[in-house]
Protein backbone atom coordinates (compact mmCIF):
# COMPACT_ATOMS: atom_id res chain seq x y z
CA UNK A 1 0.00 0.00 0.00
CA UNK A 2 1.07 3.86 -0.16
CA UNK A 3 2.10 5.23 2.83
CA UNK A 4 1.79 8.47 3.14
CA UNK A 5 3.28 11.78 5.06
CA UNK A 6 2.69 15.06 5.60
CA UNK A 7 4.25 18.53 7.89
CA UNK A 8 6.40 17.40 10.27
CA UNK A 9 5.55 14.01 10.25
CA UNK A 10 6.99 14.13 6.32
CA UNK A 11 9.99 16.53 7.59
CA UNK A 12 11.18 13.39 10.44
CA UNK A 13 10.41 10.66 8.07
CA UNK A 14 12.18 12.38 5.18
CA UNK A 15 9.96 11.49 2.20
CA UNK A 16 6.54 12.41 1.38
CA UNK A 17 5.44 8.29 -0.10
CA UNK A 18 6.64 5.65 -0.05
CA UNK A 19 5.09 1.91 -1.13
CA UNK A 20 5.37 -0.84 1.84
CA UNK A 21 4.01 -4.24 1.96
CA UNK A 22 2.79 -5.52 5.27
CA UNK A 23 0.71 -7.75 6.71
CA UNK A 24 -0.15 -5.09 9.48
CA UNK A 25 -4.33 -5.67 10.98
CA UNK A 26 -4.60 -2.32 11.73
CA UNK A 27 -2.86 1.28 11.59
CA UNK A 28 -1.30 0.44 15.14
CA UNK A 29 0.09 -2.62 14.09
CA UNK A 30 1.66 -0.60 10.81
CA UNK A 31 2.67 2.10 13.02
CA UNK A 32 4.45 -0.23 15.54
CA UNK A 33 5.93 -1.95 12.13
CA UNK A 34 7.41 0.97 10.89
CA UNK A 35 8.82 2.75 14.84
CA UNK A 36 10.96 -1.16 14.54
CA UNK A 37 12.18 0.28 11.37
CA UNK A 38 14.24 3.32 11.83
CA UNK A 39 15.17 6.15 14.38
CA UNK A 40 13.79 8.88 12.34
CA UNK A 41 10.00 6.38 12.41
CA UNK A 42 10.73 6.19 16.17
CA UNK A 43 10.85 9.92 15.93
CA UNK A 44 7.95 10.52 14.05
CA UNK A 45 5.55 8.19 15.75
CA UNK A 46 6.70 8.71 19.21
CA UNK A 47 3.43 10.53 20.31
CA UNK A 48 0.30 9.23 18.70
CA UNK A 49 -1.84 11.58 20.35
CA UNK A 50 -0.12 14.40 18.16
CA UNK A 51 -1.08 12.45 15.14
CA UNK A 52 -3.99 12.21 13.22
CA UNK A 53 -4.16 9.23 10.13
CA UNK A 54 -6.60 8.89 7.00
CA UNK A 55 -7.17 5.61 5.71
CA UNK A 56 -7.93 5.53 1.73
CA UNK A 57 -8.05 9.87 2.36
CA UNK A 58 -11.00 9.36 5.17
CA UNK A 59 -9.99 10.49 8.42
CA UNK A 60 -10.40 7.40 11.35
CA UNK A 61 -8.25 6.03 14.27
CA UNK A 62 -5.23 3.77 14.74
CA UNK A 63 -7.45 0.58 15.22
CA UNK A 64 -8.99 1.05 11.75
CA UNK A 65 -8.43 -2.04 9.63
CA UNK A 66 -6.06 -2.29 6.75
CA UNK A 67 -7.57 -5.59 4.65
CA UNK A 68 -8.64 -3.82 1.10
CA UNK A 69 -6.93 -0.07 2.04
CA UNK A 70 -4.88 1.61 -0.47
CA UNK A 71 -3.58 4.28 1.19
CA UNK A 72 -2.21 5.31 4.59
CA UNK A 73 -1.50 8.90 5.46
CA UNK A 74 -0.39 9.79 8.72
CA UNK A 75 -0.19 13.78 9.81
CA UNK A 76 -0.40 16.40 12.64
CA UNK A 77 -3.56 17.86 12.73
CA UNK A 78 -4.73 20.24 10.45
CA UNK A 79 -4.05 23.83 10.68
CA UNK A 80 -6.23 24.86 7.77
CA UNK A 81 -8.93 27.80 7.30
CA UNK B 1 -21.16 24.30 -5.47
CA UNK B 2 -17.95 25.67 -6.83
CA UNK B 3 -14.81 24.03 -4.60
CA UNK B 4 -11.37 25.13 -5.06
CA UNK B 5 -8.09 23.93 -4.29
CA UNK B 6 -5.43 26.23 -5.70
CA UNK B 7 -1.97 27.60 -5.82
CA UNK B 8 -3.04 30.99 -7.55
CA UNK B 9 -4.54 34.05 -5.90
CA UNK B 10 -7.83 34.75 -5.99
CA UNK B 11 -9.98 37.66 -7.05
CA UNK B 12 -12.25 38.23 -3.40
CA UNK B 13 -14.31 40.89 -5.43
CA UNK B 14 -14.52 38.58 -8.73
CA UNK B 15 -15.36 36.04 -6.45
CA UNK B 16 -18.12 37.57 -3.97
CA UNK B 17 -19.91 38.87 -7.77
CA UNK B 18 -19.93 35.70 -9.26
CA UNK B 19 -21.33 33.78 -6.24
CA UNK B 20 -23.73 36.23 -5.58
CA UNK B 21 -24.92 36.89 -9.15
CA UNK B 22 -28.54 36.81 -10.64
CA UNK B 23 -30.12 35.38 -7.19
CA UNK B 24 -33.26 36.48 -6.76
CA UNK B 25 -34.50 33.90 -4.20
CA UNK B 26 -31.91 34.07 -1.66
CA UNK B 27 -31.86 36.85 0.31
CA UNK B 28 -28.60 36.25 2.57
CA UNK B 29 -24.97 35.70 1.29
CA UNK B 30 -22.10 35.35 3.74
CA UNK B 31 -18.03 35.30 2.56
CA UNK B 32 -15.82 34.86 4.86
CA UNK B 33 -11.83 35.65 3.79
CA UNK B 34 -9.06 34.61 5.76
CA UNK B 35 -6.22 36.34 5.05
CA UNK B 36 -2.26 35.99 6.40
CA UNK B 37 -1.65 37.90 9.43
CA UNK B 38 1.62 38.63 10.37
CA UNK B 39 3.03 37.90 13.48
CA UNK B 40 3.07 40.00 16.69
CA UNK B 41 6.38 41.09 16.71
CA UNK B 42 6.05 41.86 12.59
CA UNK B 43 8.85 39.49 11.24
CA UNK B 44 6.72 36.90 9.38
CA UNK B 45 8.41 36.69 6.09
CA UNK B 46 5.81 33.76 4.49
CA UNK B 47 3.99 31.02 5.53
CA UNK B 48 3.74 27.76 3.25
CA UNK B 49 0.51 25.97 2.87
CA UNK B 50 1.19 22.30 2.47
CA UNK B 51 -2.29 20.01 1.63
CA UNK B 52 -3.07 16.39 1.22
CA UNK B 53 -4.28 16.09 -2.61
CA UNK B 54 -7.24 14.07 -3.32
CA UNK B 55 -8.19 14.02 -0.22
CA UNK B 56 -8.65 17.92 0.38
CA UNK B 57 -11.13 17.95 -2.43
CA UNK B 58 -13.21 15.18 -0.75
CA UNK B 59 -13.00 16.55 2.54
CA UNK B 60 -14.23 19.83 2.17
CA UNK B 61 -17.14 18.37 -0.50
CA UNK B 62 -18.40 16.29 2.53
CA UNK B 63 -18.04 19.48 4.90
CA UNK B 64 -19.91 21.36 2.51
CA UNK B 65 -22.57 18.77 2.20
CA UNK B 66 -22.85 18.66 5.36
CA UNK B 67 -23.72 22.43 5.82
CA UNK B 68 -26.11 21.70 2.74
CA UNK B 69 -28.15 19.30 5.05
CA UNK B 70 -28.06 21.40 7.85
CA UNK B 71 -29.09 24.64 7.00
CA UNK B 72 -31.57 26.01 3.80
CA UNK B 73 -28.60 27.06 1.45
CA UNK B 74 -28.86 27.86 -1.98
CA UNK B 75 -25.58 27.77 -2.74
CA UNK B 76 -21.87 27.34 -1.25
CA UNK B 77 -18.45 28.29 -2.06
CA UNK B 78 -14.88 27.22 -0.95
CA UNK B 79 -11.66 28.22 -1.89
CA UNK B 80 -8.77 27.39 -0.27
CA UNK B 81 -5.11 28.28 -1.31
CA UNK B 82 -1.58 25.83 -0.80
CA UNK B 83 1.43 26.78 -1.18
CA UNK B 84 4.00 30.09 -0.83
CA UNK B 85 1.81 32.88 0.97
CA UNK B 86 3.09 36.30 2.74
CA UNK B 87 1.22 38.51 4.68
CA UNK B 88 -1.65 40.12 3.50
CA UNK B 89 -2.28 37.17 0.91
CA UNK B 90 -5.62 35.64 1.09
CA UNK B 91 -5.50 32.10 1.95
CA UNK B 92 -9.25 31.14 1.50
CA UNK B 93 -12.68 31.67 1.57
CA UNK B 94 -16.00 30.53 1.75
CA UNK B 95 -19.34 31.63 0.83
CA UNK B 96 -23.46 30.77 1.65
CA UNK B 97 -26.56 32.25 -0.21
CA UNK B 98 -29.70 31.50 1.77
CA UNK B 99 -33.02 32.94 1.86
CA UNK B 100 -32.52 33.68 5.49
CA UNK B 101 -29.42 35.64 7.09
CA UNK B 102 -29.07 33.24 10.45
CA UNK B 103 -28.66 30.10 7.61
CA UNK B 104 -26.28 32.23 5.89
CA UNK B 105 -24.10 32.95 9.02
CA UNK B 106 -24.40 29.44 10.60
CA UNK B 107 -23.65 27.81 7.45
CA UNK B 108 -20.30 30.23 6.82
CA UNK B 109 -19.24 29.83 10.34
CA UNK B 110 -19.33 25.43 10.44
CA UNK B 111 -17.80 25.30 6.88
CA UNK B 112 -14.78 27.76 8.42
CA UNK B 113 -14.82 25.75 12.01
CA UNK B 114 -14.60 22.65 9.75
CA UNK B 115 -12.23 23.43 7.60
CA UNK B 116 -9.63 25.00 10.16
CA UNK B 117 -9.60 20.85 11.72
CA UNK B 118 -11.01 18.51 8.86
CA UNK B 119 -9.96 19.41 6.18
CA UNK B 120 -5.80 18.27 5.49
CA UNK B 121 -3.85 22.03 4.97
CA UNK B 122 -1.14 22.80 7.27
CA UNK B 123 0.69 25.73 7.54
CA UNK B 124 4.30 26.67 8.20
CA UNK B 125 5.36 29.99 9.25
CA UNK B 126 8.49 31.45 8.47
CA UNK B 127 9.83 34.16 10.24
CA UNK B 128 13.05 35.84 11.64
CA UNK B 129 13.97 33.10 14.16
CA UNK B 130 13.25 30.43 11.98
CA UNK B 131 10.58 27.90 10.47
CA UNK B 132 7.86 26.30 12.13
CA UNK B 133 4.60 24.34 11.59
CA UNK B 134 1.62 25.91 13.07
CA UNK B 135 0.09 23.88 16.17
CA UNK B 136 -3.34 22.74 15.97
CA UNK B 137 -5.43 25.24 18.89
CA UNK B 138 -7.39 23.31 21.60
CA UNK B 139 -10.09 26.46 20.62
CA UNK B 140 -10.18 25.45 16.88
CA UNK B 141 -11.15 21.58 18.14
CA UNK B 142 -13.37 23.01 20.64
CA UNK B 143 -15.46 24.61 17.91
CA UNK B 144 -17.00 21.99 16.22
CA UNK B 145 -18.54 21.05 19.83
CA UNK B 146 -20.82 23.46 19.27
CA UNK B 147 -22.25 21.87 15.99
CA UNK C 1 -15.71 52.87 9.25
CA UNK C 2 -17.23 53.73 6.21
CA UNK C 3 -20.73 54.07 6.61
CA UNK C 4 -23.34 54.99 3.59
CA UNK C 5 -26.95 55.69 3.20
CA UNK C 6 -27.57 55.57 -0.61
CA UNK C 7 -29.99 55.09 -3.60
CA UNK C 8 -27.32 54.35 -6.15
CA UNK C 9 -26.60 50.78 -6.11
CA UNK C 10 -23.11 49.34 -5.08
CA UNK C 11 -21.14 47.43 -6.16
CA UNK C 12 -20.42 44.19 -3.63
CA UNK C 13 -17.11 43.03 -5.39
CA UNK C 14 -15.53 46.54 -5.21
CA UNK C 15 -16.69 47.11 -1.83
CA UNK C 16 -15.51 43.89 -0.74
CA UNK C 17 -12.12 44.47 -2.56
CA UNK C 18 -11.51 47.99 -0.99
CA UNK C 19 -12.92 47.01 2.94
CA UNK C 20 -10.17 43.52 2.68
CA UNK C 21 -7.29 45.85 0.49
CA UNK C 22 -3.96 46.20 2.48
CA UNK C 23 -5.00 44.56 5.67
CA UNK C 24 -2.06 42.71 7.05
CA UNK C 25 -3.28 42.76 11.03
CA UNK C 26 -6.63 41.18 10.38
CA UNK C 27 -6.99 37.27 9.60
CA UNK C 28 -10.80 37.46 9.15
CA UNK C 29 -12.99 39.48 7.23
CA UNK C 30 -16.94 38.76 7.02
CA UNK C 31 -19.45 40.20 4.32
CA UNK C 32 -22.63 40.45 4.51
CA UNK C 33 -25.13 41.43 1.53
CA UNK C 34 -29.04 41.14 1.56
CA UNK C 35 -30.47 41.38 -1.52
CA UNK C 36 -34.64 42.15 -2.64
CA UNK C 37 -36.24 38.64 -2.65
CA UNK C 38 -38.90 37.90 -4.47
CA UNK C 39 -42.12 36.52 -2.53
CA UNK C 40 -43.00 33.15 -2.35
CA UNK C 41 -45.53 33.22 -5.57
CA UNK C 42 -42.91 35.32 -7.36
CA UNK C 43 -44.92 38.41 -7.67
CA UNK C 44 -43.10 40.85 -6.17
CA UNK C 45 -42.86 43.52 -8.75
CA UNK C 46 -40.43 46.23 -6.40
CA UNK C 47 -40.09 47.25 -2.72
CA UNK C 48 -39.46 50.74 -1.83
CA UNK C 49 -36.99 51.82 0.77
CA UNK C 50 -37.94 54.51 3.46
CA UNK C 51 -35.57 56.01 5.78
CA UNK C 52 -35.02 58.72 8.37
CA UNK C 53 -32.14 61.20 6.90
CA UNK C 54 -30.52 62.09 10.06
CA UNK C 55 -31.37 59.91 12.29
CA UNK C 56 -30.76 56.94 9.88
CA UNK C 57 -26.48 57.61 10.35
CA UNK C 58 -26.93 58.78 13.54
CA UNK C 59 -28.37 55.49 14.36
CA UNK C 60 -25.94 53.08 12.64
CA UNK C 61 -22.52 54.84 13.53
CA UNK C 62 -23.99 54.26 16.71
CA UNK C 63 -24.73 50.77 16.47
CA UNK C 64 -20.86 50.41 14.26
CA UNK C 65 -19.70 51.61 17.85
CA UNK C 66 -21.04 48.96 20.06
CA UNK C 67 -19.44 46.50 17.72
CA UNK C 68 -16.61 48.20 17.74
CA UNK C 69 -16.36 48.50 21.59
CA UNK C 70 -17.82 44.93 22.16
CA UNK C 71 -15.26 43.07 19.45
CA UNK C 72 -11.79 43.57 18.19
CA UNK C 73 -12.27 45.00 15.02
CA UNK C 74 -10.09 46.83 12.79
CA UNK C 75 -12.54 47.93 10.87
CA UNK C 76 -16.32 47.95 10.08
CA UNK C 77 -18.81 48.99 6.79
CA UNK C 78 -21.95 49.36 6.46
CA UNK C 79 -24.07 50.68 3.44
CA UNK C 80 -27.48 50.54 3.18
CA UNK C 81 -29.79 51.93 -0.02
CA UNK C 82 -33.05 53.57 0.28
CA UNK C 83 -35.75 54.00 -2.67
CA UNK C 84 -36.83 51.73 -5.27
CA UNK C 85 -35.63 48.03 -5.53
CA UNK C 86 -36.49 45.07 -7.77
CA UNK C 87 -35.80 41.83 -6.81
CA UNK C 88 -32.39 40.40 -7.20
CA UNK C 89 -31.04 44.01 -6.38
CA UNK C 90 -28.66 44.26 -3.19
CA UNK C 91 -30.34 46.38 -0.46
CA UNK C 92 -27.34 46.34 1.94
CA UNK C 93 -23.98 45.12 3.00
CA UNK C 94 -22.05 45.37 6.01
CA UNK C 95 -18.16 43.52 6.04
CA UNK C 96 -15.77 43.39 9.73
CA UNK C 97 -12.31 42.29 9.82
CA UNK C 98 -10.83 41.55 13.03
CA UNK C 99 -7.71 39.44 13.55
CA UNK C 100 -9.87 36.53 14.14
CA UNK C 101 -12.68 34.59 12.92
CA UNK C 102 -15.00 34.51 15.67
CA UNK C 103 -15.19 38.61 16.06
CA UNK C 104 -15.85 39.08 12.77
CA UNK C 105 -17.92 37.00 12.35
CA UNK C 106 -19.97 37.83 15.38
CA UNK C 107 -19.55 41.40 14.95
CA UNK C 108 -21.25 41.33 11.40
CA UNK C 109 -24.58 39.36 12.88
CA UNK C 110 -24.95 41.71 15.68
CA UNK C 111 -24.66 44.62 13.07
CA UNK C 112 -27.26 42.54 10.99
CA UNK C 113 -29.60 42.00 13.89
CA UNK C 114 -29.52 45.55 14.91
CA UNK C 115 -29.87 47.44 11.57
CA UNK C 116 -32.87 44.88 10.97
CA UNK C 117 -34.69 46.13 13.70
CA UNK C 118 -32.64 49.64 15.27
CA UNK C 119 -32.07 51.60 11.95
CA UNK C 120 -34.90 54.10 10.85
CA UNK C 121 -35.59 52.21 7.79
CA UNK C 122 -39.71 50.82 6.62
CA UNK C 123 -40.06 48.72 3.49
CA UNK C 124 -42.68 48.71 1.36
CA UNK C 125 -43.29 45.83 -1.29
CA UNK C 126 -45.87 46.00 -4.38
CA UNK C 127 -47.11 43.10 -5.30
CA UNK C 128 -49.92 41.76 -7.69
CA UNK C 129 -52.59 42.29 -4.87
CA UNK C 130 -51.36 45.49 -4.17
CA UNK C 131 -48.86 47.31 -1.97
CA UNK C 132 -48.05 47.02 1.63
CA UNK C 133 -45.73 47.92 4.45
CA UNK C 134 -43.62 45.05 6.12
CA UNK C 135 -44.47 44.18 9.20
CA UNK C 136 -41.86 43.73 11.74
CA UNK C 137 -40.79 40.32 13.05
CA UNK C 138 -40.88 39.01 16.31
CA UNK C 139 -37.99 36.65 15.68
CA UNK C 140 -36.36 39.71 14.87
CA UNK C 141 -36.87 41.75 17.55
CA UNK C 142 -36.29 38.72 20.01
CA UNK C 143 -32.51 38.43 18.23
CA UNK C 144 -31.42 41.18 19.81
CA UNK C 145 -31.82 39.55 23.34
CA UNK C 146 -28.64 37.06 22.20
CA UNK C 147 -26.29 40.15 22.72
CA UNK D 1 -41.06 71.80 17.05
CA UNK D 2 -41.27 69.57 13.99
CA UNK D 3 -43.23 66.48 14.08
CA UNK D 4 -42.15 63.85 11.05
CA UNK D 5 -44.07 60.90 10.17
CA UNK D 6 -42.57 57.55 8.28
CA UNK D 7 -44.31 54.73 6.44
CA UNK D 8 -47.82 53.96 7.47
CA UNK D 9 -48.34 56.99 9.73
CA UNK D 10 -47.31 59.30 7.31
CA UNK D 11 -49.49 57.61 4.78
CA UNK D 12 -52.33 57.60 7.42
CA UNK D 13 -51.58 61.12 8.47
CA UNK D 14 -50.85 62.36 4.74
CA UNK D 15 -47.74 64.61 5.22
CA UNK D 16 -43.99 63.70 6.23
CA UNK D 17 -43.67 66.63 8.50
CA UNK D 18 -45.64 69.63 10.02
CA UNK D 19 -44.56 72.78 12.70
CA UNK D 20 -46.55 71.97 15.52
CA UNK D 21 -47.05 74.37 18.29
CA UNK D 22 -47.86 72.36 21.87
CA UNK D 23 -47.39 73.07 25.38
CA UNK D 24 -47.71 68.72 25.84
CA UNK D 25 -44.73 68.11 28.36
CA UNK D 26 -44.26 64.38 27.16
CA UNK D 27 -44.69 62.25 23.92
CA UNK D 28 -47.53 60.77 25.47
CA UNK D 29 -49.17 64.23 26.08
CA UNK D 30 -48.43 64.80 22.05
CA UNK D 31 -49.88 62.50 21.02
CA UNK D 32 -53.36 63.34 22.64
CA UNK D 33 -53.44 66.62 21.03
CA UNK D 34 -52.80 65.34 17.84
CA UNK D 35 -55.59 62.63 18.15
CA UNK D 36 -57.66 65.30 19.35
CA UNK D 37 -57.60 67.44 16.35
CA UNK D 38 -58.43 64.60 12.87
CA UNK D 39 -59.61 61.88 12.35
CA UNK D 40 -56.69 60.99 10.16
CA UNK D 41 -54.45 61.71 13.55
CA UNK D 42 -56.95 59.33 15.59
CA UNK D 43 -56.72 56.43 13.05
CA UNK D 44 -52.74 56.83 12.64
CA UNK D 45 -52.57 56.91 17.03
CA UNK D 46 -54.92 54.78 17.83
CA UNK D 47 -52.37 51.80 18.88
CA UNK D 48 -49.12 52.74 20.07
CA UNK D 49 -47.72 49.49 21.07
CA UNK D 50 -47.81 49.40 16.89
CA UNK D 51 -45.60 52.67 17.19
CA UNK D 52 -41.98 53.69 17.91
CA UNK D 53 -41.28 57.24 18.46
CA UNK D 54 -37.59 59.24 18.40
CA UNK D 55 -37.45 62.29 20.10
CA UNK D 56 -34.29 64.28 18.45
CA UNK D 57 -33.44 61.07 16.66
CA UNK D 58 -32.92 59.02 19.21
CA UNK D 59 -35.50 56.25 19.91
CA UNK D 60 -37.37 56.73 23.42
CA UNK D 61 -40.43 55.86 24.70
CA UNK D 62 -43.81 57.88 24.66
CA UNK D 63 -43.28 59.13 28.20
CA UNK D 64 -40.31 61.08 27.31
CA UNK D 65 -40.07 64.56 28.05
CA UNK D 66 -40.74 67.43 25.26
CA UNK D 67 -38.74 70.25 27.37
CA UNK D 68 -36.36 71.82 24.57
CA UNK D 69 -36.62 69.18 21.97
CA UNK D 70 -36.95 70.61 18.15
CA UNK D 71 -38.02 67.37 16.49
CA UNK D 72 -40.29 64.39 17.10
CA UNK D 73 -40.62 61.38 14.88
CA UNK D 74 -43.45 58.73 14.73
CA UNK D 75 -43.23 55.36 12.98
CA UNK D 76 -44.07 51.39 12.85
CA UNK D 77 -41.47 49.12 14.17
CA UNK D 78 -37.98 49.09 11.66
CA UNK D 79 -37.67 47.06 9.00
CA UNK D 80 -34.35 47.73 7.68
CA UNK D 81 -31.37 45.05 6.99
Amino acid sequence: MDVLYFAWVRERIGLPKERIETTAATVAELVEELKAREERYEAAFADLSALRVAVDQELTDFDAPLAGVREVAFFPPMTGG
Amino acid sequence: MRISIQEAPFDLGQEADQFAAGRVDMGAIVTFTGVVRNSAKGDLAAMEIEHYPGMTEKAIEAIAQQAKDRWSLGDVMVIHRYGRLVPGDKIMMVATASPHRVDAFEAAEFLMDYLKSRAPFWKKEFAADGADWVAAKDEDEDALSRW
